[in-house]
């Protein structure tokens, strides 16, 4: 049952050292608060799990509490590279850190098969790639009807998911509207589910039937954090600050500047700081 | 300006747009392919079909993109569905006709590398890693692959599969069984490849306006192979290239702003 | 590409003696009036695929149209049982046919790996059921990370799937509202596609971004088909019509009565009748 | 009519809606365990979660559906989902904590069947069949199974499994690797059952006002084992028999009701 809390209540009652824990949004409504508060906790040998780790998981990488990122790509959307998660992987700076990297439909698949509540996602996929070479988690079965080699690989059951959600009801349910990515997989597929939400509204009476809901029994722990996806962005509240995401790009390209910027601008600071982020967005 | 004078991106990307009809579905990456596209949209196939991974499908974007995943996307859509729903039911399901893919490291077989320079376990770059490249090469019907040329790029031996092409050529993608097309052209900043029917090995079969053998050689690392005939890129129109400046310096405008821009 | 035709063009089009044909709807959205069109041309020897036989296939079977039936639910919902299919299973009336028999869940996922073009649907299913011993067609295969064997069944591949829904737009995209059931689903698994709509509108340029849309290039034919459903329901344009179910059980119970009702209300009129049954639901 | 007196039927439905609390949810069958989720949520469990298998999560009909597909289960639902999502994500999931269901034929360790009577291949009589039963018997945390007490239906050995309960009774799930306690209680016209902590065989554990101990091994096929102390089922309080009936009386005006009523 979905409990209202602070941020700083919810990382703390829901996320623990050596923990595996997703942080999901396809570009859209990435949990960026949420991340700072695990980031100021300094809750540390985390597994993460995300498909496209982007600016979150370098932060986390560069802040040396990642011990391993299984990911299926990781670059900075539209800019380039991860420059703290290449810093980890090429030069064990701020510690050396273990990858395992997937495609995007594995990842989607492994989501997918955690909500279905199976051990396993079974696919066509991989054929003729270098990545089931690497990967001891890329396996197969046979298609018993055809003979079919298909891919397989271990679905995701993380311990916690974050997700940013547009609305919450004051019973708890959540809804999600637009690009809504693999979010719904995320939360069914984990142990517990924190979710930060630009509103709380009083019900959620007249939603057409089809959209993207979460029952509040799905969700651990929700969290009203306005301007928390920033700088992404949440479809009917505000755009995407593409200027930080370049910014991130010269940021994060040198160590200290990124330790200078990370104290000025997560540490030092609290979850109210959304807000005031994406005014005029 | 006058509209005969063009970059060799600007033809890149136009003639990777003469490559798409209007009853194409395509998976669209994000540079180039998108506004490859886009420009097609926008010009002789308005009723092309664009879906980008992150769910958005039948795109019609007013700028380009910046990531896989803006508003404008999900805005312009027909419908916007999960990311594992576009990876089942419409990349796997093989309802995708054609696969844009930008590469890193290319070789003469379509292979391409976007994940590691170097060892994979000792990488000496780390590059961004595959994404939805290794599907989208063996899922869509055709795959479409655009780079700037460079022996850097353009590589006799790539260092990672990321992704399948026709592999060491021949009937190696049959024998996988893979029975979709796999690379049918390759567009870069100076000619149009097309593989080999039977070595599968990419071919000139177009050179770009200006553009000589010499320089197609000198910019990649495989001995070339020529076409018998090799036609001459027609340039492009004024049409194409000015809707493809609007559509850029409407991108421009769009994601160079600063918050409340 | 969708191309909008009559009833009789598009069944004519679409169908042929012994294909494997799906019609779905789950109890929402049947497509009656298309059934009702392929009895009236007579288009035999049909694989008939359904997770609810329901009514129309009831109809069809009685027809002797039918030469196997794969469903998970053979009753007239809320009634009671299916006569005709009864009749022919246990008396071949009027032929023999064959039944292949899933669960639910079975049918479901056989379809969903339709849609995701997979030659099998695995899933966690069947445990101490007895269907896998009278189903030769329930395999199973080994999560290659735990052991653990899980259920495999074929996936659904239509020749062609029938569904009635609202809307399509004038360029052929198709909106499903409501209790969505599987009919994506049955649409994208099979080879072609006929919808039969209520209403269709200029375009869809105010739709919800994550609502059940069908591009137009997934549907083969499109027909305008006011009340097509009936005795089924549409949300939106009318309700079900409970007492043409509860009197189906009377007319079904009857040889004689059933081929009667048949040639009164089916071969002799055309799918313009639909309009008028639904009036004042 | 006075509230006290009620019908078996009544009792029954009354006595199962008792058995849910406001934290469970339920996967709901149509008859008699509808009608208890519905009267649990009416009464004791307002917040009850009530699941259809048409997809309607949430629902809080005001009168009973027909059909597992009623368009009242949409039009009160929290979310409408996809049937291949509802069996996939949320069944088998394993997000249900109740699931509820009928049978044609039961035996004393909860095995159901609705499928044939007498041989599947050549069957005597030709039932609808398992639906969604098969996995909602495995994939639900515990089973509560409501049934009319009769010879015909509660058998020493039934015809087919059509779903599994507790086998040959014991750890024969635990065996087959199944992690889901099955079927925990049996609420009939006439008593309350749960299965023996070790044996798993159902065992009578209470009986409804009146109710003798030979009326329930009458109408059972199996010889009876009752608990070592049986209770009386408490009567229907007032409140649970008017939101019954009335509830009833909604239905019966909706259901009966011709074109335009």
């Amino acid at each position: 049952m979905a409990k209202f809390q602070s941020l700083k209540e919810a990382v703390a009652d829901n996320l623990r050292d050596g923990d595996t824990v997703a942080f999901e949004g396809f570009t859209h409504l990435i949990p960026h608060a949420a991340a700072h508060e695990v980031i100021r906790q300094g809750i540390k040998d985390l597994t993460l799990i995300r498909m496209t780790p982007d600016i979150i998981y370098d932060q986390l990488i560069g802040m040396g509490l990642a011990k391993k990122v299984v990911f299926s790509y990781a670059g900075n959307p539209g800019v380039g590279l991860l420059r703290r998660m290449r810093d980890a992987i090429e030069n064990k700076w701020p510690r050396a850190i273990e990858t395992v990297e997937h495609s995007h439909a594995a990842m989607a698949n492994a989501y997918e098969a955690g909500a279905a509540g199976l051990p396993c996602a079974v696919f066509r996929g991989y054929r003729g790639a270098g990545l089931k070479e690497v990967n001891p988690a890329i396996k197969s079965v046979v298609c018993p009807f055809t003979g079919e080699e298909l891919a397989a690989v271990p679905a995701h059951r993380p311990d916690v998911t974050f997700i940013h959600a547009q609305k919450a009801s004051r019973r708890g349910d959540v809804l999600i509207e637009g690009i809504i990515g693999v979010q719904k997989e995320a939360v069914l597929a984990a142990k517990r589910a924190v979710v930060t939400v630009e509103e709380i509204v009083d019900d959620f009476n007249d939603l057409h039937p089809n959209l993207c809901v979460l029952p509040h029994w799905t969700v651990t722990s929700l969290v009203h954090v306005p301007g928390g996806a920033h700088p992404s962005y949440t479809h009917g509240y505000y755009s995407r600050d593409n200027a930080s995401y370049l910014e991130w790009d010269k940021i994060s390209a040198d160590r200290d500047l990124f330790t200078q910027w990370m104290k000025a601008n997560v540490l030092d600071v609290g979850p109210d700081v959304f807000a005031s982020r994406v005014k005029g967005l | 300006m006058t509209v005969s004078a063009f970059t060799p991106n600007e033809m890149m990307t136009i003639a990777a747009s003469r490559a798409l009809s209007n009853d194409d579905v395509c998976f669209v990456g994000i540079g180039a392919p998108s506004a490859a596209c886009n420009v097609a949209r926008l010009t002789h196939a308005p009723d092309i079909t664009l879906i980008y991974e992150s769910g958005t499908i039948g795109t019609a974007p007013d700028v380009l993109p910046l990531s896989i995943g803006d508003g404008e996307l999900c805005e312009t859509a027909l419908t916007t569905v999960s990311v594992p729903e576009m990876f089942r039911y419409w990349l796997q399901g093989g309802r995708i006709s054609i696969g844009f893919l930008g590469a890193a490291q290319l070789d003469r077989f379509g292979n391409i590398n976007t994940t590691v320079i170097g060892d994979y376990h000792h990488p000496k770059v780390r590059l961004p890693g595959g994404g939805g490249a290794p599907e989208i090469a063996t899922s869509c019907k055709e795959v479409f692959i655009t780079m700037k040329q460079a022996t850097r790029g353009m590589v006799e031996k790539i260092d990672f599969y990321t992704s399948f092409g026709h592999g060491d050529g021949g009937d190696h993608r049959k024998r996988l069984g893979i029975d979709t097309k796999g690379p049918t052209l390759l567009i870069t900043d100076l000619a149009l490849w097309k593989p080999d029917p039977e070595s599968k090995e990419f071919t000139v079969v177009s050179m770009h306006p200006g553009v000589t053998r010499e320089q197609v050689q000198e910019t990649c690392g495989w001995r070339v192979r020529f076409a018998e005939r090799v036609e001459e890129t027609p340039p492009p129109t004024a049409l194409e290239l000015t809707t493809l400046r609007d559509l850029q310096a409407r991108t421009e405008g769009a994601h160079s702003g600063k918050k409340g821009a």
